[in-house]
């Protein structure tokens, strides 16, 4: 179900045809897929005749716009600000441009939704938050208005919770596939044999306790190591030092955390401060590269690598690949920032409701209802510069997972990835229809 | 009769309350004064018997009729204030307590309702007590504000306050009623209307009265019986006169050889 | 009670009834004033909820004057009553539930009330916070209460029953989803009633009086015979009963439970504020309150970029030119505006109050400044 | 698994020392006018972004530093830096106290409340206005590390955490030095302990206030650049949780109680601090109920107050 697109920059090969085949038929799919360039921007949409309406959709995204999480909510913003640019520049959905409406979460999840679908909303993304995913879901599948979740990456959602959902979905990589590319990560970095001892740091609520055991059951299940600290700081803490101190005295062979967004840098600034990397050989943390943007060139100097989900900018790389290389120049001159995997999630998010919609315009030659939109969604596969993405029958997507070793570009004034590692879906994540703990423990 | 035995209290290393035995309602609605220089231990001494203060040592007695003509005794040394205002022991301050926020007879009622044990009734109405409403307008004539019965408290004449404090005490039915200096603080020419109103209420309902007075005009006019602290003890007790006569206890008092 | 007497409750009787069915008739008709205009039926329901729980909150406030940054300590408990029945025990009884929702609400409101009755003034307040903050890092750190994560309030993905009624209704033609929140709604403001009710039988009582009488002079009450720290648990409880009854209806309207929202100590201080911000001095002001800042914490940023400040400027003006609150400065307004009717010339006198004031105001921040920066005057 | 215990320690004397800057401007503010300023935790945001802009301009007129002398220059800047940040506080904390504090004094302490919570929003945009809705990190941390401090003594530990720790000690004694010895700070307490008494006697408390107003604001942005300078950012909602710690800190020590502040945030820092990397779960439990404690024991707190309680 994966399977990059040509890493050669020798388009010439390509006949339009084929490329519009390739990334879903419409040259919307081309334009998110950032291939217009690739074929030229000539319309042979079979959506031109279709009955639709002539108003805009109307799309709510909820993400955290302002403190602390913005540092990963912002990224959303601008990934699905991005992609809506992309529609309406296209021409839209089928015809159709896009409205979208950005509101802070908060810690308001349901209630935001439920406004939004009081508004009017065709269409409704977010949120960063995965507590908050999980409140929702039961409230989109009561309004019925579909929502595409950015993040809100708890693994047992569609896993466990909500098996049969129907309006809801999540773009972006759950849970398992981070954590345990965190481990085979660590695997590959130090080799199975050189990891005996282990620790964590991880924030204190269900997403950071929920990677920390993911991690533990994995890599114990790889390398029989053993866990010599497992520390919790406070989200949005002032002081991890405590945590960094544990580390030094047990001396662990890998050190694991899920710490994001500002909790990410002051863990950075505290283990180097302390010393830390003097007692463990690596560190490796699923989003500490979510805070790329915010990081020093200091700060990524040692043994740390971090996952980047489902996006890594420069892999393929942007010398190598058009799509990705005109996004990154596109955000940098609009936002002045790297795109992180938040951006992807943000944009992916987007571009999954807006391929489906069309697809479904396509096949019915009319606007689609939202069960219509929900049903097309499901085994949906669509491309964004980062690669080929499904949408699971399960609602969850499914894309290749990025780990690579944190270092420090001047060229952009950010932090960036390198040695970058793409994990296929399947070898992080259980096949459909497994729960993740009895996969891991036949691992 | 409440009699208070062996009575000590010390704060740090001074000694507030110092071996004080005494008895009070020795004859129905006594008045006793209570005199003694600032730091006499006065105010102490009635924290210790209605309860502000639980003492280091000795005991807070009440003698109550048992029904049948004979008395039997009940130590109340532990009992919380508002248990002991059940043993008939009722005081009021030298600054002025009422609830500021109410009117005056709203003041008034709330102090009966008390009294009747009517205050966890939740079913009817404040206002909605026939037999408490009569109560109280016989003490707002008893204690002549019937004019201000209406006035929020916080808004009265400073002697009205004090009679209002004092009227409340006298709407719990007390036995026995504490006063720290009731004439504190009033002009002097409301003071002799202020103890003469108490002084009446008392002799009314046979009620025996404690007073804290610096007023020693006051004192001779009104007391039965006269007791002065000195430096935590008691150092006289008796007839008023003695402050006519005992010239060693006008030098405690004045503070000044004559 | 000088503050009540300052306010409501010296408007003659006639204007109270138009006022009271004035207000019944628009609760019974915001579903219906909903779908003709923007508001949003699920909020106003919210804030109905966070009222409820702020009247409980007044009624320490106004009468015994305790001050509590605790309370959605057992609007939580409330909710979560209800969340650890629907979720480990199946209940879907929405009645069940909600009881479930005032016994836990109860036990804890008994436990803290307890340890709290012997304290005054802010030590109160914070004993209150702690015990919040405390409350609400156990359930952030229990699997039980599925930690931040928090509990659905739903068996299996079926919303809880209402008696039965949103069925009717459902055979009747409404969609479930609507009919649900039409029942639960309805059911919400039948409590609402009779909470309101009960709440003043209960500050007319001889206890009610006794209340008023710890908050005004507690040394007072004392020596009048009142058992002040057993009453002031009571009314503790009492409060805390209300804030159970609206976390649990408020676990039935949101379906899903979380601690932030219902457990976290800031959001005490935001009950505490509706109650200033609708009227200490009233019953049914704090409903007000509740409606309106609990409309502006959730839906003002759906239309500004500063809507903490939008928030912010609107509780200035209430600080300033609604000294009462909302409801209890409604008398003196109308009064004010009265006057203003008969003689437009005091319009004239009002601007110029308001610019004065604004410029010593001014005046005055700016000398500090001066004297600060220069050190002259 | 104690072995770490004394480095423990030694974070919860840092961390103390944070928190005791923060809480004496809050504890000072209660002490003298009896508001209970929920702006406060705000007022120490403020300062963290003002250092945020100050120190990142001061710092970037000097080197990166190379050696102990520049690493001391660089140190030197970085502290005036945040004194001129939180200096930018005193006019707004003065401000605040003359156009929105001062009409109020004689209204119920609920519409303080009320009122310093609305300051509380106002001043949250305020700061995403000028600094817009991300965090921001100065990033001077390093720099600071580099002054070599405990390497002298053999122990790895970071010199920024050292300089806490002094600069706090050194707010602790300028305070106690201020409020005992000198004759502004005798008026100060004499008119916490009776407004009255002192307008009698020819004080003008509107001077008062705002001053003592102005201190407040002044150590919150001082406790807001220093973290500012550290290991963390600035971000919109970072006064909140220390505002909510700070009550918690002065309620420990005895409301208006200088020392009590001092040693109230000392025994919170050092508690959670040892605890926390064992028992995670309590950490954020664990000053609450260190506060209900000591106030169950001793309702006055350890250091009783300045103000009368009845």
């Amino acid at each position: 179900m994966t399977g990059r697109p040509s890493s050669s920059n020798d388009t010439g090969g390509i006949e339009r045809r084929d490329a519009l085949k390739l990334v879903g038929g419409s040259t919307l799919a081309v334009a998110l897929a950032g291939c217009t360039a690739l074929i030229g921007d000539e319309s042979d949409d079979s959506t031109e005749d279709a009955d639709v309406p002539d108003e805009p959709i109307e799309a709510g995204l909820q993400t955290f716009t302002e403190g602390a999480p913005a540092v990963l909510g912002l990224q959303a913003q601008y990934g699905a600000e991005t992609a809506v640019r992309r529609i309406n520049d296209d021409g839209g959905v089928a015809g159709r441009e896009i409205d979208l409406d950005v509101v802070n979460e908060g810690d308001e999840h349901i209630q935001n939704y439920r406004q939004f679908v009081d508004e009017g909303k065709d269409v409704t993304f977010g949120p960063i938050s995965s507590g908050g995913h999980e409140a929702m879901v039961p409230e989109i599948e009561d309004r019925g208005v579909v929502n595409v979740a950015t993040d809100g990456t708890v693994t047992t959602l569609y896993e466990e919770s909500f098996p049969d959902a129907t309006y809801s979905f999540r773009f972006q990589n759950h849970d398992v596939m981070e954590a345990l590319a965190a481990v085979n990560q660590a695997v590959e970095v130090l080799g199975a044999d050189s990891i005996d001892t282990y620790a964590g740091i991880n924030p204190n609520y269900a997403f950071g306790q929920d990677e920390m055991a993911l991690f533990s059951s994995g890599i114990e299940k790889l390398t029989g190591a053993e866990e010599v600290y497992s520390g919790f700081p406070e989200l949005g803490a002032d002081d991890m030092s405590a945590h960094v101190t544990e580390v030094n005295g047990t001396e662990p062979d890998v050190v694991f955390s899920s710490c994001w967004g500002g909790d990410a840098t002051l863990l950075l600034e505290q283990a180097h401060a302390n010393g830390m990397f003097d007692s463990t050989d690596l560190l490796v943390g699923p989003v500490l590269y979510g805070s790329a943007n915010d990081l020093s060139a200091d700060l990524v100097d040692g043994p740390i690598y971090s996952g980047s989900r489902n996006f890594y900018w420069d892999e393929p790389g942007t010398d190598r690949w058009t799509p990705a290389a005109d996004l990154v120049s596109e955000v940098q001159s609009e936002y002045d920032v790297v795109p992180t995997a938040h951006f992807m999630s943000g944009y992916g998010a987007v571009t999954a409701w807006a391929t489906a919609a069309e697809k479904a315009v396509d096949v019915l030659g009319r606007w689609p209802e939202q069960d219509e939109i929900a049903a097309i969604l499901e085994g949906h596969g669509f491309f964004t510069p980062a690669g080929y993405h499904t949408i699971g029958a399960d609602h969850q997507g499914y894309s290749n997972a990025h780990f690579g070793e944190l270092a420090w570009s001047d060229e952009y004034d950010a932090a960036i990835l390198e040695n970058v590692s793409v994990f296929a879906p399947k070898d992080v994540s259980p096949p459909p229809g497994t729960v993740s703990g009895d996969w891991i423990d036949a691992w | 009769m409440l009699e208070a035995r062996n009575l000590r209290k010390t704060f740090g290393e001074l000694r507030a309350t110092d071996d004080v035995s005494l008895q009070f309602g020795t004859t129905d609605g006594e008045m006793v004064f209570i005199v003694g220089p600032n730091g006499a231990g006065k105010t102490t001494l009635v924290n210790l018997l209605t309860g502000l203060l639980t003492p280091d040592q000795g005991s807070v007695v009440v003698h109550q009729d048992d029904g049948d003509g004979s008395t039997v005794e009940r130590e109340i040394t532990g009992l919380a204030p508002e248990k002991r205002v059940d043993a008939g022991l009722v005081r009021s301050f030298q600054i002025v307590h009422v609830f500021e926020e109410m009117t005056v007879r709203e003041n008034l009622r709330v102090a009966v309702l008390s009294e009747r044990g009517e205050t966890l009734n939740v079913l009817s109405f404040d206002d909605g007590h026939d037999g408490v409403e009569r109560t109280v307008d016989d003490l707002l004539a008893q204690f002549r504000l019937e004019d201000v019965a209406d006035e929020v408290a916080d808004t009265l004449p400073h002697g009205d306050r004090k009679l209002l404090d004092v009227a409340m005490s006298f709407g719990l039915e007390p036995t026995y009623l504490l006063l720290d200096e009731p004439t504190a603080g009033v002009a002097t020419r409301e003071k002799e209307y202020v103890i003469e109103t108490i002084a009446e209420a008392s002799d009314a309902d046979d009620v025996t009265t404690v007073t804290i007075e610096h007023d020693m005009d006051i004192v001779k006019s009104y007391a039965d019986r006269l007791v002065v602290l000195h430096e935590g003890r008691v150092f006289r007790e008796g007839d008023p006169s003695l402050l006519e006569t005992d010239g060693e206890l006008r030098r405690v008092l004045l503070g000044v050889d004559e | 009670m000088s503050r009540a007497r300052l306010s409501a409750e010296n408007l003659p009787t006639s204007v109270r009834v138009v006022l009271v069915v004035l207000g019944l008739g628009v609760l019974l008709a915001v579903p219906d004033l909903a779908r003709v205009t923007p508001l949003s039926f699920a909020t106003i329901h919210k804030g109905l909820l966070f009222g409820l729980a702020a009247v409980g909150l007044n009624l320490l406030l106004r009468h015994t004057e305790l001050v509590s940054f605790g309370h959605v300590a057992f609007f939580g408990t409330g909710a979560y009553g209800a969340a650890v029945l629907a979720t480990y025990y199946e209940v879907s009884s929405g009645l069940v539930l909600l009881a479930g929702a005032v016994l836990a609400a109860t036990a804890v409101a008994l436990v803290v009330g307890y340890l709290v009755a012997g304290h005054l003034d802010i030590y109160f307040a914070l004993l209150t916070l702690a015990f919040n903050q405390v409350l609400f890092a156990f359930v952030v750190q229990s699997s039980f209460f599925n930690s931040t994560d928090g509990l659905s309030v739903r068996v299996g993905v079926d919303r809880p029953s209402l008696l039965g009624l949103d069925q009717l209704l459902v055979s009747a033609g409404l969609d479930p989803v609507q009919a649900y929140n039409y029942v639960l709604y309805y059911l919400t403001v039948a409590i609402l009633v009779v909470v309101v009710l009960v709440t003043w039988k209960l500050v007319n009582s001889p206890f009610g009086r006794a209340l008023d009488a710890i908050g005004q002079d507690r040394t007072r009450a004392r020596f009048i015979g009142i058992p002040v720290e057993r009453y002031v648990w009571i009314a503790f409880t009492i409060s805390g009963i209300y804030g159970g009854i609206a976390g649990g209806l408020f676990a039935l309207l949101q379906l899903h439970v979380r601690p932030e929202p219902v457990l976290f100590a800031f959001v005490s201080g935001e009950i505490l504020f509706m109650a200033i911000l609708g009227g200490v001095g009233t019953l049914v002001g704090p409903i007000v309150g509740g409606v309106i800042l609990v409309y502006l914490l959730d839906l003002a940023r759906f239309y500004v970029t500063y809507y903490h400040a939008l928030t912010g400027i609107v509780l200035l003006a209430v600080v300033y030119f609604l000294p009462e609150g909302i409801l209890g400065s409604l008398p003196a307004l109308g009064a004010a505006i009265e006057r203003r009717r008969r003689d437009p010339g005091l319009v004239r006198n009002d601007v110029e109050t308001v610019v004065t004031s604004v410029r010593r105001s001014v005046r005055r921040a700016v000398t500090t400044v001066r004297i600060l920066v220069f050190g002259v005057n | 698994m104690f072995e770490s215990l004394p480095y423990h320690a030694l974070n919860g004397v840092y961390y103390g020392f944070i928190l005791f800057m923060i809480a004496a401007g809050l504890t000072i503010v209660f002490g003298v006018l009896g508001v209970l300023n929920l702006a406060h935790g705000e007022l120490y945001a403020f300062g963290a972004f003002v250092a945020f802009s100050i120190v990142g301009y001061l710092t970037g007129l000097v080197a990166e530093p190379t050696g102990p002398v520049t690493a001391l220059i660089f140190g030197a800047v970085v502290l005036v830096g945040s004194l001129a940040a939180a200096a930018v506080l005193l006019p707004v904390g003065a401000t605040l106290e003359a156009a929105f504090v001062r009409p109020i004094y004689d209204r119920d302490d609920v519409y303080q409340l009320l009122l310093t919570y609305a300051l509380l929003l106002i001043l949250t945009d305020v700061m995403k206005f000028v600094w817009g809705a991300k965090p921001l990190d100065v990033g001077v941390y390093d720099g600071l590390n580099a002054i070599p401090t405990t390497e002298l003594f053999g122990i790895d530990y970071p010199t920024y955490n050292v300089v806490v720790v002094a600069v706090g000690l050194v707010v602790f004694g300028w305070l106690v030095w201020f409020f005992d010895r000198t004759k502004t700070g005798r008026i100060v307490r004499a008119t916490a302990i009776d407004r009255e008494m002192a307008t009698a006697i020819g004080v003008s408390t509107d001077r008062i206030f705002t001053l003592v107003f102005a201190m407040g604001a002044f150590f919150a942005g001082f406790g807001g650049a220093m973290v500012s300078i550290g290991p963390g950012s600035a971000y919109l909602e970072m006064g909140l949780s220390p505002l909510v710690l700070s009550f918690v800190v002065i309620v420990i020590g005895g409301l208006g109680s200088l020392r009590g502040a001092l040693v109230g945030a000392l025994l919170v820092g050092v508690t959670t601090q040892v605890v926390t990397p064992y028992y995670s779960e309590l950490e954020l439990a664990v000053p609450f109920v260190l506060m209900v404690v000591v106030l169950l024991v001793r309702p006055e707190g350890l250091y009783g107050t300045w103000g009368e309680i009845e």
